[in-house]
């Protein structure tokens, strides 16, 4: 159980996350139509984390962190009193990719090609997870991750192929985002437990898959796979052990500040 | 125009038939220059009001203090961006041009519902936010469900709907909170001090003081006075602040038998002046706000614009 | 005391909060003696909130934020567990004016410009409180803030009087901050009362001494005083009152997110 | 060249005898030009150390638990602002511009020291920082207090005076630390894990991949090999460890009596490789906070040069 509620952390964490990082944008976005889309698609996320905590929460009690509240439900314990170190997310979720200083609407749209291609190759496998939960995020899921793989697919299109400043920005915001890629595809030994027992999906085993889906949107956005290097972990630790950027403090901090200084409060 | 008095004429008398007859002007049917004027005026200082509205509620989604509230906060200012494009919509079948529209509002030739000129300080506004100024523009906005052009009142009719779905959900935050800790309840009390003159603001001046009421009733564009409205308003809310436990911060609000109404003191008006003229706490923000995400983003509806013109010529070309 | 107690806040949240916003420029300066100046500045502030709040911890100990840790200083029950509508700094030290995406070196100069004019005034008076910590406290300030003032005057020459980009950065960063000048002449009723047993002094006497220092600046510099209005405070409540802009709650929850979240923890 | 040999000749062996009389070279000394490259390039690299150093620990200034460590964070990340200053200054007097230097660095054309490409994750990271990376870095630089460069030299101790002073704040905030909660334990010893094989690495190569040694040490530039300063760094580290109660993550660790120093492990030097080859964790992220920095700060430098000009031809006009 304390593997299944790490593996429902992992993939609560890169959703919820992610979400955060979405919806930043709202009302900032390039146009109307994609301050809804964005938040439509922050809203998936937030709506696949949720379930995701609940389950952690009932597989695994002791997991809940200590001193909180009673009445605090457990997805709230889970995304609201946790520390750094104990999310469990991608590296590449956690980045400022904009409307931040970070990165922009070019870096925004990589990031979520990036990770809507690999989490839709990685649900697709778990609607067959022997976890009923996991099978009924995973199927929910998949339909929604299709739906942003193609948004970002159709931007990555238009920016690629649009003027020369969104060709340069599409490429700089590749750069961005490629150096987190590779981070994806690293079994942790939790998923590679798990999917032993059919539980969890391996996903070393979705790297061909999901290279082959970016290749094909960059051939025909005109664009080249960049070529940068893996961004190292720290001492052989990354994202799914809970070793973050120096980004994720400042996202919890904002995420968690209300939650934290009003323990008792109920909302 | 002289040579077409006679048909011109004999359209406004049809065009006046219809409005009076309570049916819909469309946008292909003759209508008056003054009417499509005031028509594209409100509708589009409607969506204005809608896209600056996402900040003030917008500033507390990533620091929403639960799951579910953040995913309610999040599809609500994502509601209110899917209703300033209904409207865009609407003004683009009068002839108006959406692009236009957003300079006028950026650029401050345009306004935009002034209570969105004040600060979201705690979690409490956002309940507050729901509660009397999703409130109020019902009030104001129910009547155009039935405004005389056919694309504004159908819009409306979405709009309003997700509208007193977003008033509940505020309300209920609202009883939510005041169940919780005395902190809690204090925020309540402090976001609804601060909010509650300026959403009786909402409804314009009084009526002595609304220059534009009587033609925008007479072609059924307004169905109500500001003062009518206002009174609903007061009506409508008071028993609610009971039921949550809140005080009005009006010592002059208490029933009026004889009138079947509630009485109540008078908002400070110079204040209302002085933020729809453009010196509220926050009208730089909000349009500063705007500008810088409307500029930000130019380079992405150029890169769109140009990716689509090259897709419809190389179609052109293949035909 | 209550008074008393609230004047050494509005004091200290002055220099506590305009310190937060210098040390973001921290590694950022435009060039490494800015960093180290900027640095000394924050210092300086700092070191002039932290008796500021001992000594109101002092005079009135039911201030201290309920339910803090017996451990945990005065100093730091104030600084990291009020809440924002407890903060009774004005308005012109929240606003980010830079390195973030509100400002830019022109605009933190004109701030500093002001801020430092209107506090070297006021300190100046305060040398004579009848409070001994005040009196101390103004003491030291003063000769800081003569250096605070004069810093930011030589910035706001060569800004106004260097490039025609720097004249148009800085015309845009006296821009910025000039609407909260106003608020910083408005007489609180504590102020009030407090000036009239010779413990505090009344704000609405410094605003003639000021202006003539900014006019001075200003004309040498070749700069004009901006036409604005001054931003409106919300109800008849403004900084003073714990009425701030949306800027303070990101602000706080920076600040703020590590003490509150390990309440128990000692530094 | 050639016909200056004699004189050169002469220069070189006074120079020869400086050194070796442990006496110091002054700027207007002669001295061989590998010398000045080797110097250059060494404190060049040292004050990029500094510059970059600031980003690690500065990440905590506005988020420090308490106004006395904010206090003590602020004041050391600007001291080693001022140790950059100090450091291009003695460049400069060796011919070195620094506007060349600092765009080297941001261009990735000289390095800084690895360590700082680590992340800094938890508020513990800034008393480890304090405690083993300026400890390593002060084992590095007191014989570096006796170099033969004079201005490098004087920099050094003022630089070394300051170091041991981060260094004691740094071990004393992780003492009081170590008396606080148990989570205030697990940061303390979760930092030390990570930052304790980078603080090794700080050392440099094993001194047989070492190629610059022997030159440096002939030129009294440097005085001990990387090796010897390492077992210096750990000897002295050991023991402030276990006082501080923490495991340092070498289980090869453990007293030598016959050598009379600690043995440990291999550092990982195909990582040690790695990064500094630019792809350590922050490689990217340090310099690209660099870059920005000196770009978005280029207008502020050209108006205070623009000014200069200005009011130094104003008083050459009036005299």
């Amino acid at each position: 159980p304390a593997d299944l509620f790490a593996y429902c952390l992992m993939l609560g964490d890169d959703a919820l996350v992610l979400a955060q990082r979405l919806a930043e944008w709202c009302s900032r976005a390039p146009e109307l139509e994609e301050d809804v889309a964005l938040a439509n698609i922050g809203l998936d996320l937030l709506g696949q984390a949720r379930p995701l905590y609940t389950r952690a929460g009932e597989v695994y009690p002791a997991g809940r962190p200590a001193g909180v509240p009673r009445h605090v439900p457990d997805e709230d314990a889970l995304a609201y009193f946790r520390d750094e170190h104990a999310f469990r997310n991608v590296r590449l979720v956690e980045i400022d990719c904009g409307p931040g200083p970070g990165g922009d609407f070019a870096a925004t749209i990589a990031r979520l090609l990036v990770f809507s291609s690999w989490r839709l190759a990685l649900l697709s496998r778990l609607t067959s997870s022997t976890d009923p939960v996991l099978a009924a995020v995973a199927a929910k899921g998949v339909k929604e991750l299709a739906y942003h793989r193609d948004h970002a697919a159709q931007w990555t299109l238009r920016l690629g192929d649009g003027t020369e400043e969104s060709h340069r920005r599409m490429v700089a915001g590749l750069a961005t985002v490629w150096p987190l890629l590779d981070e994806l595809f690293i079994a942790h030994p939790v998923e590679l437990r798990l999917a032993e027992t059919g539980v969890a999906a391996d996903p070393s085993a979705l790297e061909s898959e999901v290279d082959e889906v970016l290749d094909q949107v960059l051939a025909r956005a005109g664009l080249d796979r960049p070529e940068v290097r893996p961004l190292a972990p720290v001492g052989g630790r990354a994202g799914r052990d809970g070793v973050h950027t120096e980004a994720m403090g400042y996202l919890l901090a904002e995420m968690q500040y209300l939650a934290r200084s009003q323990p008792e409060a109920v909302w | 125009m002289s040579e077409r008095t006679t048909p011109e004429g004999e359209l406004e008398r049809q065009f006046e038939r219809t409005v009076a007859a309570e049916a819909r002007i469309e946008p292909r049917d003759w209508m008056p220059d003054g009417y499509r004027r005031t028509l594209i005026r409100q509708i589009a200082q409607h969506a204005h009001s809608e896209i600056i509205g996402m900040q003030p509620e917008g500033n507390w989604i990533t620091r929403a203090p639960s799951l579910r509230r953040k995913a309610i906060l999040l599809a609500k200012v994502q509601d209110e961006a899917g209703h300033g494009l209904y409207l865009y919509s609407a003004t683009e079948t009068l002839g108006a041009d959406r692009e236009e529209l957003t300079r006028n509002l950026i650029e401050g030739r345009q306004k935009y519902s002034s209570i969105f000129n004040y600060p979201t300080l705690t979690f409490a506004d956002v309940g507050v936010i729901g509660w009397l100024v999703d409130g109020a523009a019902i009030c104001n906005q129910v009547p155009l469900c039935r405004t005389s052009y056919g694309p504004y009142a159908r819009a409306m009719i979405r709009i309003c709907k997700e509208e007193s779905f977003h008033q509940r959900q505020g309300y209920e935050l609202l009883m939510t909170m005041m169940r919780g800790t005395e902190e809690q309840r204090r925020m309540v009390q402090d976001a609804t001090n601060r909010w509650w003159w300026p959403s009786l603001m909402m409804f314009g001046p009084p009526d002595g003081d609304s220059p534009n009421t009587r033609q925008s009733m007479a072609w059924r564009i307004k169905r109500h006075t500001n003062d009518e409205l206002r009174q609903k308003f007061v009506d409508m809310t008071v028993p609610q602040a009971e039921r949550l436990g809140v005080t009005l911060p009006d010592p002059e609000l208490r029933w009026n038998p004889e009138r079947g109404h509630y009485d109540f003191g008078t908002p400070d008006w110079a204040e209302f002046k002085r933020v729809v003229s453009g010196d509220g706490p926050c009208n730089a923000q909000r349009l500063a706000h705007r500008r810088k995400a409307h500029e930000d983003g130019a380079w992405v509806r150029e890169a769109a614009a140009a990716y689509a013109a090259r897709r419809s010529a190389e179609r052109k070309g293949a035909a």
